[in-house]
């Protein structure tokens, strides 16, 4: 194998480790960008909504079926999750509801291993095993599948936000929600509607990853800090940020990991951070986030 | 003129009530190791330390207005430098203190720079990755730190002298270095760097143009800060007496952050309400539920967040407040005499221009607040 | 200095004196207690202004009213009590605000401000062509008030000037075809020429929608010039009421009250 | 305003203070208690009486590593089926639960609740290496046995000044051990790539095989480390690919195991021999991966998993499933964790019914004198044996090979005592 398609190969791979890091970037973007506040919480809803998954299709269930129903679920879920444990700090200061996630996060976790335990679980593929060669590299289509889905997914997000009413009152309600309130928007819906949108974007997350993750607890814990960082470097605000903020970290992470000695695999993780932080330095708003409008 | 002895009077009886709390709880202080069995004791030291990073992480987040999710690698900053130094260098306990809390002062001034062009978000990622990365590091400087076996040290050892315990001597020590800390914590806040880091931290153009050193400020907070907490994991180094990369994790800076806000944050004794909270609530989950005491201690966790969202500290004042507000209610035509601004004459109007409290002062900030109910928002920028 | 003064105390349309009506209200944040026992009434498509020093209650009475501050007393919209009502409940029943700095969705464009607007009419469940027609003739209607709107049309909101913020934030109250349109400091920040023309809108608006108008305003001048009646506040409490005119005329009051603008139109 | 902080303050300390006084109102320490007579006069009793004994154990429940918090369950299953047949020698097993988060200062914190509140006979089990560690100092002066940590460090074999502390498992050194000579025998001429959790146990293991297999034709060509906290091993798989090594030594927690596993299926470029370590072993990990992509992995073991058909009818892990069932109902017998407690805690009965006086001073006597001890959960040919000069009771391993759907024992047990000699520091 030459040193080309080697460096092509461990490409194809840091792409996939974004794409799962995109994935759940997406679903954080979603929820900071409604309700200003970042869910530490989104990678546990996202595990919790795969046990979801992989009880149905334990239980008989068709994949295919019980992917819907989970996202059905995980929307009403993300939905309650507002109602019931945001709503009651809403008004509080912001460091108080992102505790509250915290607090959330550990929950979860703890309470999915006390119903699931923390044995590894096997979660169906669902796409086709094997992949197709490109310029001698071999992609997998689970790869392709999961960076497919999520950027359908991404187009759907610019679509409803964009092209919808839904779209613009969830969008007038995340730039003034007390104008929005003026104009006769129900605005504790919409939020609801914000958690409800990200559960379900988060929970696909988890279905997409668990095959190549594993399921288990603890499962989203290390995606969360990637997605993080994915996040921060799209600006916190843009779906397509956090898209190629994911990919990006991905690849850096992959290929300084690979190919960078001193750095290796055990300090691989601070690469992207570094990028980040160089990044921010030049641009405080991140790669893709808004630049700073006065309110009047 | 009476009213005004009254008040002295009143003040001076609430001034001597506070001095003798304040001597009791000090007489409580020095006598708990007495009192208390030894691994109670320890309890209370590391309460103690926690309280010490919790009051540094507070002048960051609670004054300085800026969120850092990495204090836990501040806090293994300064327990590994005094454990490098007890093992390697053989100082003796009391010379790692001002080491670590230099290094960790450098340390914090080195990552003050950066955090001036970042706010909110992403300064809580930039913090946290540092807290991510640092344990590989440390395993990876295998020949200093020990590697992912960690460093065993020894522990604070009492002199012969004093006849304490082992316990009751590392309980007065933290416990000398907890009360100056926090005293240096308050004078802190108190000076003019004080004063210009909540005036930043309340409307930061508007300190700007007061001429406040904004920069300055920040790097400076941070650097106490950091400081703070560098102190406090030389403290633990002394108590605990063993160092691992496994101990300080990013769970360990998550912790500290939440531990302040359930404490409360901008309030001088809200870290030691954090501290006891982080030390204490684990083991009492796992009394409630041994099969998953996680979830006992999450629901703790929102729990307390909702019946006191600005902290334990703030609970009081919140009971105080809804009482009062109960008492308004109570007594609405009960008004106080203020300064009528009305002139004498009384024009024809169909309304009575009557004397009224100059509620002036109130309504600007009131306006600014938002409306009930309105979501939390963060900075935009 | 020309300013729009005809007299309108008698063109006061009364047909209805009872359309809003304020008793004993009494409203504050936490603890502090800003209005002291309210008591006025508007009449339907009728220009009120409220006017005072600052910190009187006008801007509280104002939130009052479309619920974004508790009150206590009893205020009714024809009938109906807004108090206890949340804001977007009080917009549904047809009270429109514009809240003190304007409150434009900076993100959005211009259109979709005007839009968000029309929301209650474009909900989910009245999605019908007839909706969406009646949508377009509104904005085209707005357009026409304030032509510039529709020069910035695809803009974002944040990069309008002050004015054209403060006419966008209206055009989107209309845009609820409000029954009562509430507007707090419209002339905060804006130029003179910009502020006349504001007023002059507001007057047009009010004269051929028939829209109760209900004006807070710090330049009692311009706002007595559009109003049919007038409230003077003074530490959360009435102490003036009466016909916009007979206000302005009376130089004694106003300078007592309404203090530096009262002046400076003397000397202007 | 000053004064009322103060007085804040004040109040707050205070109210620490009663938390703490309330949170236990037991007071006074370090009133040992001492055997009576005898040939154990002067020995520690603490704990024990005619009737009952008292253990503690100190076990992350919660927090990243809670998926080891389910060894208790197994421990406390034995514990409880041995209760119910008249106990240990007649005393009843009392056996308390800690979690520590896999925190090592809660570590220190519920091992002191154990020994100074609870004051139990002896910390039956830390778990985890740090958490072991942050205690073995204490636990020494208080001269309180630690018997079989949960944890297969070499170095609580090595250290010479900690003699109330001892492991139980296999240590690393041994396990790698054991593959080095299998590789020597079978590919002498193998190269190997390491993928390996970089923490002790990764390193220990990795450490030992290197030594194991200095001077020989088998050496170590690639080696790549991941972090627990890493979301996934599929980039350190990718790198190890490009090495093209005849073998993988995978020494991998569970999850990662899993993933590796898969990856290494996944790659049809790269067929090395997958030797997998003892840890990730359990049929519960290969079962996610599908066993058809798992055939003809390696690894070695000493004790019997429950998940592996062969030992359906052994009585021992009859007798386990039964145990578990009634005494521990939410814990799932199939679970590798579990039977490793059940064994452990079995192990420390033979070591309790072997002490000379019933005693502190017994145990930690008894547990470093153990000659050939069978254990039922354990393999046959796999015995306890620790002496002068050897503090590592178990040290032999049997090689397996997985076909079909369950693993496949092969070649003798190995001691590696007889084959490496004795492990120094």
């Amino acid at each position: 194998m030459n040193a080309v398609t080697d460096f092509l190969r461990q490409v194809v791979e840091g792409l996939g480790s974004g794409a799962v890091y995109a994935s759940l970037a997406l679903a954080l973007v979603l929820i900071h960008r409604f309700t200003g506040i970042v869910n530490l919480a989104q990678g546990e809803l996202a595990m919790l909504s795969t046990y979801v998954a992989w009880q149905l299709v334990a239980s008989g269930m068709p994949f295919w079926l019980a992917l819907p129903v989970t996202l059905v679920v995980s929307f009403a879920g993300g939905m309650l999750v507002e109602r019931i444990v945001i709503r009651p700090v809403q008004g509080a200061p912001e460091l108080t509801v992102v505790i509250v996630t915290v607090g959330l996060f550990i929950f979860v976790n703890a309470m999915a291993g006390l119903i699931w335990s923390f044995t590894v679980k096997d979660f169906p593929q669902p796409f086709p095993d094997g992949g197709i060669e490109m310029a001698g590299v071999r992609v997998d289509w689970s790869t392709l599948g999961i960076i497919g889905v999520v950027a359908v997914v991404m187009g759907l997000l610019y679509l409803l936000f964009q092209h919808t009413s839904v779209g613009l009152v969830m969008r007038a309600v995340a730039c003034n929600p007390s104008s929005a309130r003026l104009s006769g928007i129900r605005v504790g819906r919409v939020l609801m509607l914000g958690w409800g949108l990200a559960a379900t974007v988060g929970a696909l997350s988890g279905v997409l990853v668990a095959p190549v993750l594993f399921l288990e607890p603890n499962m989203m814990g290390g995606v969360l800090i990637y997605a993080f960082a994915a996040a921060t470097l799209g600006g916190f605000d843009s779906p397509v940020g956090a898209v190629v903020g994911g990919l990006f970290v991905g690849v850096a992470e992959t290929l300084t990991g690979a190919y960078v000695d001193v750095i290796g695999a055990d300090l691989k993780v601070g690469v992207p951070l570094v990028i980040i932080l160089a990044v921010l330095l030049v641009r405080p708003q991140g790669l893709f986030g808004r630049a700073a409008v006065e309110r009047a | 003129m009476s009213t005004i002895t009254a008040a002295l009077g009143s003040d001076r009886a609430r001034r001597l009530r506070a001095a003798l709390t304040g001597l009791l709880a000090a007489a409580a202080a020095v006598g708990a190791p007495f009192y208390f069995a030894p691994f109670q004791v320890f309890q209370l030291t590391m309460v103690l330390l926690y309280a010490v990073a919790l009051a540094g992480l507070n002048l960051l987040v609670g004054f300085g207005g800026q969120i850092s999710l990495g204090h836990g690698a501040f806090f293994a900053a300064g327990a590994y430098t005094a454990a490098v130094m007890l093992d390697r260098y053989d100082t003796g306990h009391l010379a790692t203190l001002p080491v670590a809390a230099a290094g960790c002062f450098v340390l914090g001034l080195g990552f003050g720079v950066p955090a001036l062009r970042l706010r909110g978000l992403y300064l809580a990622l930039v913090t946290l990755s540092f807290a991510v990365f640092l344990p590989p590091l440390l395993k990876r400087l295998q020949s200093v730190t020990g590697g992912s076996m960690g460093l065993t040290v020894d522990k604070l050892e009492p002199p012969a002298w004093s006849g304490l315990a082992e316990d009751q001597w590392m309980y007065f020590a933290v416990l000398a270095v907890t009360a100056v800390v926090l005293l240096l914590a308050r004078n802190l806040l108190r000076s003019r760097v004080g004063r210009a880091l909540l005036a930043v931290r309340d409307n930061e153009s508007a300190a700007e143009v007061m001429g406040v050193r904004l920069s300055l400020h920040k790097t400076l907070a941070f650097a106490w800060s950091a400081m703070f907490a560098g102190v406090a994991g030389c403290l633990y180094t002394w108590v605990i007496g063993f160092v691992s990369p496994d101990s300080f994790s990013f769970v360990l800076s998550i912790t500290l952050l939440a531990g302040l806000v359930v404490g409360g944050l901008a309030s001088l004794y809200g870290p030691l309400l954090g501290a006891a909270f982080v030390m204490y609530v684990p083991s009492v989950s796992q009394d409630v539920s041994e099969a998953a005491p996680g979830v006992v201690f999450g629901l703790l966790i929102i729990a307390v967040m909702f019946a006191a969202p600005t902290g334990l500290a703030g609970l009081p004042g919140r009971v105080r407040g809804a009482l009062a507000r109960r008492a308004t209610r109570a007594a609405t035509l009960d008004r106080t005499p203020g300064a009528p601004s009305a002139p004498g004459a009384n024009p024809k109007s169909l309304a009575e221009p009557g004397p009224a409290a100059v509620l002036t002062p109130a309504e600007p900030a009131a306006v600014d607040a938002d409306p009930v109910g309105a979501p939390p928002r963060t900075e935009k920028e | 200095m020309s300013e729009p003064t005809t007299d309108r105390t008698e063109a006061t349309p009364g047909a209805e004196p009872d359309f809003l009506t304020v008793r004993g209200l009494h409203a504050g944040y936490g603890q502090a207690r800003v209005l002291q026992g309210l008591d006025f009434r508007v009449a339907r498509g009728e220009v009120c202004a409220i006017l005072g020093p600052n910190g009187a209650g006008k801007t509280t009475t104002l939130r009052a009213l479309c619920g974004m501050v508790r009150g206590r007393g009893s205020v009714t919209l024809n009938g109906t009590e807004l108090l206890g009502r949340s804001p977007e409940q009080t917009a549904r029943i047809g009270v429109a605000h514009v809240p003190e700095g304007r409150g434009t969705f900076n993100d959005l464009t211009v259109e979709e401000n005007l839009r968000v607007g029309a929301h209650l009419r474009t909900g989910p469940r009245r999605r019908g062509r007839a909706e969406r027609a009646a949508v377009a003739a509104d904005l085209e209607r707005i357009h026409d008030y304030f032509p510039r709107l529709r020069q910035r049309s695809r803009q974002a909101a944040g990069s309008l000037s002050g004015g054209e913020q403060q006419m966008l934030a209206i055009g989107r109250a209309l845009m609820l075809r409000p029954s009562l349109l509430l507007l707090d400091e419209p002339s905060l920040g804006l130029a003179p020429l910009v502020t006349r023309e504001l007023f002059e809108i507001i007057r047009a608006v009010n004269e051929e929608e028939g829209t109760t108008v209900v004006v807070v305003e710090q330049n009692a001048q311009l706002a007595l010039g559009i109003a049919h009646r007038a409230h003077v506040l003074e530490a959360g409490r009435l102490v003036l009421s009466g016909p916009a005119a007979q206000i302005r005329e009376d130089g004694q009051v106003a300078e007592v009250y309404l203090g530096v603008s009262v002046r400076s139109r003397k000397a202007g | 305003m000053r004064k009322t902080t103060a007085l804040r303050a004040a109040a707050a300390a205070t109210a620490a203070l009663l938390t703490a006084t309330a949170c236990s109102s037991q007071r006074g320490q370090n009133d040992q208690s001492t055997a009576a007579g005898g040939a154990c006069k002067g020995q520690q009793t603490t704990g024990i009486t005619d009737k009952t004994i008292k253990l503690g154990g100190v076990y992350p429940l919660s927090g990243p590593a809670s998926a080891y918090g389910t060894i208790s369950k197994g421990v406390a299953a034995y514990f409880k089926y041995v209760n119910a047949q008249g106990g240990i020698d007649g005393r009843k097993v009392e056996f308390v639960v800690r979690d520590d988060g896999y925190q090592p200062p809660k570590a220190v914190e519920e091992t002191r609740r154990l020994v100074e509140q609870e004051k139990v006979f002896a910390v039956f089990q830390t778990l985890g290496t740090p958490s072991t560690a942050a205690v073995w100092d204490y636990l020494g002066r208080q001269k309180v046995p630690q018997p079989f940590v949960a944890t297969g460090a070499s170095v609580w074999g090595t250290d010479d000044r900690h003699p109330w502390t001892i492991g139980w498992q296999p240590n690393y050194v041994a396990e790698a051990r054991v593959y080095a000579k299998y590789l020597k025998d079978e590919r002498p001429k193998a190269k190997v790539a390491v993928l390996y959790q970089n923490d002790d146990f990764g390193k220990d293991l990795l450490g030992g095989f290197k030594k194991a297999v200095a001077g020989s034709g088998v050496k170590v060509v690639a080696e790549e480390s991941y972090e627990v906290t890493d979301p996934s091993v599929s980039a350190q798989m990718a790198s190890l690919s490009r090495s093209k090594a005849d073998v993988l030594l995978d020494v991998t927690t569970p999850k990662f195991g899993s993933q590796a596993l898969a990856a290494d299926a996944k790659d049809t470029e790269w067929n090395p021999l997958h030797i997998l370590n003892n840890v990730a072993s359990s049929a519960a990990v290969l079962q996610p991966v599908g066993f058809k992509n798992v055939q003809g992995v390696v690894s070695a073991t000493y004790f019997k998993d429950p998940a592996d058909p062969q030992w359906a009818d052994d009585p021992e892990v009859k007798t386990y499933r039964d145990a578990l069932h009634r005494y521990a109902p939410d814990a799932d017998p199939a679970n590798q964790f579990n039977a490793y407690g059940w064994a452990v805690a079995s192990s420390l009965h033979k070591a309790l019914d072997a002490m000379k006086c019933p005693t502190r001073e017994g145990l930690r006597d008894a547990v470093r004198n153990l000659k050939d001890v069978k254990v039922g959960m354990l393999l046959p040919g796999v015995t306890m044996s620790t002496g002068p000069g050897d503090a590592f009771p178990l040290e032999t391993m049997q090689l397996m090979r997985f076909k079909g759907e369950r693993w496949q024992l092969f070649g003798k047990p190995v001691d590696t005592r007889e084959e490496f000699g004795p492990l120094t520091k």
